[in-house]
């Protein structure tokens, strides 16, 4: 059995709108920072997973992400994964 | 006519419900938890407010998957009449059970207040005893009623008249002011405001009575009715 | 994970790290000699926190004494987690108002939230089903930046854990002034209601009777004293003391312990708020007289190499200490599997007097309750003189028009429309509530009844400031009127007393009149004080605020019928009439 | 003026208590997904960032992240930037 660093990452689809990225945005305008724009606010998401090798590792947490972690309907998600090795 | 409030953990409207059941119907009214895995007795199941699973995640996202959904499913499939108040309305879309999803308020804040809502459609088992085009008074309390749902569901929602109520002054930011939608059984309702805190004098309000009283004649009086009105 | 290395008893002694504990030099030499010896690490730990001004009241508990606390109509006063009085028919009602003022300064939204989550849990322990939550907040002036992000971040917080746990919040109030900038003030205030013959105690009897531990595990929350050491700690960056709270949990907790009270399997039980598993322990153990044992290990912790310091000192929300009846214990290990909660024993009623603390075999602390508790310090600080009070100036001629003045009046925040703030409450989760926020005093129907309970909280700083005397009179005076004003009839108050540093003359002054006053008004009005909380140290750069205490008062009307709104129906012809 | 693509990644200090990472633990494993642990939830940004070189989009970055992406009394953040080349 191996252990997996997962970093999941979920955001809005594009066609919807992201009302917390919007406010968020005119704050920093307001702040000064009028260099920042197209601000956008989803989820990242950490956890460990268990298993036999990197390509299952892979699908489980594939079928997470689709199922539990995000909404298909007006979510997208992408998610990195990395052995962890114990020192 | 026998009706099943489901309880999940984190629900907080489940007495409220069954008790605007009770005293509007008369009949009787089961609260059942959420690890129950047969409805078959109960001839209307009502998805109830709250914050299921602290709503975390998304709201819905964890009660969708409660053993009792797959129990909810399979009434629906046997047409047994499903209600989702607020957090139960998040449920059935999270369950794929009505299409579109809820999302943030659009100002980003939590809003209970009375709302006036215009009746869309009154030939669905829970809206046949509004007219179309009333204007009817029930409270919304909630952060995450923003209804969305891509531009070809939107249209097919709007032609087959599956929107029940759209508010009249838009609280939250849901495209096209929709506040509860039907599935294409038209056995399905999910909506954002709260009957149930609409049904005696002091509420301030009692047009959530007409919403139990539908479906209860529906139930007792036969299919029929609701489509005679069409 | 480095391990920390704890001083001795020794190096506390000559390094004073007492100090840093919480104890004052002469207070370590009072624990020295009642323990008869030199306490270790953890005890100083224990004594530093149940000895300190939150745990304690050293400084106020001599003021406290003199509100009146008895009626015909008090089935609990104040000492327990919450007061209680009688509303007939067998009903009764359980209340308390307490502050989260200086978490709220620091991270205002879990501040709120938890210091709702907290009065929560001190209402249902009484064995009470919530009804309503109220609040008091106050903050500085929002034209500046900082202040509006507390504003809006505590509504929020209280708003996110009482929508969660579906109590509604049906009232309360705010005011800004600039005594508050730095220091905002957020008191929170819960109301259940029980069977009058039901009420549930925090007391740990039945020598040999079994602790549990329940609800969420315990973290390293709010250890502050363990920042020692922390300097040279590469991690010290990532740390921190915020208390996060669990509403959803919070939810599950409550279901289950009313349910747990109500098998009658509980003989005590009592929130784990400030000092967790320290002040619960000691407190239960102190109001049987008795002691308690507990084994550390056992304590469900969240995560590895906790050492006894930290667990006795978490903070960690959503926990509660419960003393079961021997044989019992099944009960609550089947309604708490059912919530998916935790419940753990971890330790049993002793006749002894001690609170002692077994971890990996080994005896880590040995005190004696009466010590930790009944003996704590209670100091008589020093009163200022009476009239050193210097009054601000109050605009003697207005210098606008009447009609741009009182434009200016009506639209100052404290004066104008609180709508933007309590729309983000849910008011009718319960479907209960007859007066939610909008009205001089909420009113909630008694389940299953036609009776209703009414309740507000009011104070008002400026009045007290100016004379303490009459300010405390005029709070209880403009909590019980409004009372009336919906039609109930006045039961008792709750209070949370706001002050700055009572190691000055001058604000125990304040603190002292404003007790007299508030209690001479009570005394009046046949309102006796049944529960309440005093927050000290409101002060920043050496700055006190103006002193606040808020009542929060509770009364009854028979039915709902005979409310009365606060606004009138604007039909033509109706008359108004002044009284008073 | 340069156009940089910015990716920032919010989460909870390790010490402060995470209940959505908690519950939604729980969850994915009544659901079957034994294998996945130490679930924490944060917050992912994107933003756009205008600035004259890496350096100075690097430097604004890092003081919005500051001052309002996050909220230093309890979270922590990363960030990754990266040069938006017009096609
Ligand atoms: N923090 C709050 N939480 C809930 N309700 C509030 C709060 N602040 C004000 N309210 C409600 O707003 C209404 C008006 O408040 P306020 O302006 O303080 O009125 P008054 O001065 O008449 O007491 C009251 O009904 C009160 O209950």
């Amino acid at each position: 059995m191996k252990t997996y660093s997962v970093e999941v990452r979920v955001w809005l689809k594009p066609s919807v709108f992201d009302p917390q990225g919007h406010a968020v945005e005119q704050a920093m305008h307001t702040l000064g920072y009028a260099e920042a724009s197209d601000l956008r606010i989803g989820k990242y998401m950490q956890l460990t997973v268990q298993a036999e090798s990197e390509a299952e590792a892979e699908l489980r947490t594939q079928e997470m992400c689709e199922r539990v972690l995000s909404n298909p309907v007006m979510e997208t998600f992408a998610f990195t994964l990395k052995e962890l090795v114990a020192e | 006519m026998k009706w099943a409030v489901i309880v999940f953990p984190g629900s907080n409207c489940d007495e409220d419900a069954a008790n605007a059941i009770r005293d509007v119907t008369g009949d009787t009214c089961d609260l059942v938890w959420h690890d129950a895995t047969d409805l078959n007795q109960y001839d209307a199941i009502v998805l109830p407010g709250g914050f299921s699973y602290g709503d975390y995640l998304r709201g819905g996202a964890i009660a969708r998957f409660s053993p009792v959904m797959e129990a909810v499913k399979k009434e629906a499939a046997n047409g047994k009449l499903i209600l989702g108040i607020c957090n139960g309305f998040q449920v059935l879309t999270e369950s794929h059970l009505l299409s579109g999803a809820l999302l943030r308020n659009d100002h980003l804040q939590f809003r209970c207040e009375m709302t006036e809502l215009v009746v869309e459609n009154n030939t669905s088992p829970f809206t046949m005893d509004y007219q179309i085009g009333e204007r009817i008074r029930i409270p919304i309390a909630h952060g995450e009623g923003r209804y969305v749902t891509d531009s070809t569901q939107l249209a097919d929602l709007e032609k087959t008249s599956r929107i029940a109520f759209r508010y009249a002054a838009n609280p939250n930011g849901s495209i096209e002011d929709i506040a509860g939608v039907i599935s294409p059984s038209n056995t399905i309702l999910g909506l954002m405001p709260h009957p149930e805190r609409a049904v005696t004098e002091f509420m301030g309000s009692e047009d959530g009575r007409r919403l139990f009283l539908s479906m209860h004649r529906y139930v007792e009086e036969g299919a029929h009715l609701a489509t005679a009105n069409r | 994970m480095p391990i920390l290395q704890q001083p001795t008893a020794e190096q506390i002694r000559d390094e004073r790290i007492y100090l840093k504990l919480g104890l004052t030099e002469a207070e370590y030499d009072q624990v020295s000699a009642k323990l008869g010896r030199l306490p270790n690490y953890v005890e100083t730990g224990i004594f530093g926190v149940l000895w300190s001004e939150h745990c304690s009241y050293k400084s106020s508990k001599v003021h406290l004494r003199r509100f009146p606390t008895t009626g015909p109509q008090v089935l609990q006063g104040p000492g327990e987690n919450a007061g209680v009085v009688d509303i007939g028919d067998g009903l009764a009602v359980a209340f308390k108002m307490e502050s989260h003022n200086h978490p709220s300064a620091v991270e205002p939204y879990q501040g709120a939230a938890t210091g709702v989550g907290g009065i929560l849990r001190d209402i249902f322990t009484m064995g009470a089903r919530p009804i309503a939550f109220l609040n008091s907040l106050r903050f500085g002036p929002l034209d500046d930046a900082r202040t509006r992000y507390l504003f809006e971040q505590v509504v929020a917080g209280i708003g996110g854990y009482g929508n969660c746990v579906g109590i509604p919040t049906v009232g309360g109030e705010v005011q800004f002034s600039p005594t508050y900038r730095d220091n905002p003030l957020v008191n929170a205030m819960c109301v259940g209601i029980l069977p009058a013959d039901e009420i549930m105690r925090g007391t740990a009897s039945g020598v040999g009777n079994p602790v549990f531990v329940v609800g969420a595990r315990t973290g390293r929350d709010g250890i502050h004293g363990a920042t020692f050491a922390s300097a040279e700690d590469p991690h010290a960056k990532e740390r921190s003391a915020v208390q996060v709270g669990d509403p959803f949990l919070g939810k599950l907790l409550m279901e289950a312990c009313l349910e747990l009270i109500a098998s009658g399997a509980v003989v005590g039980i009592q929130d784990m708020g400030a000092a967790g598993l320290t002040s619960s322990s000691a407190e239960m153990a102190s109001r049987a007289g008795g002691g308690i044992e507990m084994i550390l290990d056992d304590v469900p912790v969240r995560e590895t190499g906790m050492t006894p310091y930290e667990m006795m000192l978490s903070e960690s929300q959503e926990r509660m200490l419960v003393v079961l009846e021997r044989g019992h214990e099944d009960v609550a290990f089947e309604i708490f599997r059912r919530f998916g909660l935790e419940v753990a024993n971890v330790g049993r009623v002793t006749d002894d007097g001690y609170l002692r603390l077994f971890w990996k075999g080994e005896v880590v602390a040995e005190m004696p309750v009466s010590a930790l508790v009944d003996e704590a310090p209670v100091y008589e600080r020093s009163l200022g003189n009476a009239d050193a009070q210097t009054s601000t100036a109050i605009p003697s001629a207005f210098a606008n028009s009447i009609l741009e003045s009182w434009l200016e009046l009506m639209a100052h925040p404290s004066v104008a429309d609180k709508s933007w703030v309590y729309r983000q409450y849910d008011s009718s989760v319960r479907t209960s509530t007859v007066f939610g926020p909008g009205h001089d005093a909420a009113l909630v129907k008694v389940p299953g009844q036609d009776k209703a309970i009414a309740m507000t909280t009011d104070g008002n700083s400026r009045y007290v400031y100016l004379n303490p005397y009459r300010g405390g009179q005029i709070a209880v005076a403009e909590a019980v009127r409004n009372l009336a004003t919906v039609g109930a009839k006045p039961l008792a108050i709750t209070n949370c007393l706001n002050f700055g540093n009572p190691e000055k003359p001058e604000i125990m002054r304040q603190l002292s009149d404003a007790v007299d006053g508030m209690a001479a008004a009570c005394e009046k009005l046949g309102a006796p004080v049944v529960s309440g909380n005093v927050s000290l140290y409101n002060q920043s750069s050496g700055v006190d605020i103006q002193p606040t205490p808020v009542v929060g008062a509770v009364g009854v009307i028979s039915g709902i019928g005979h409310r009365v709104p606060s606004a009138p129906a604007a039909v033509k012809d109706t008359q108004l009439f002044l009284l008073g």
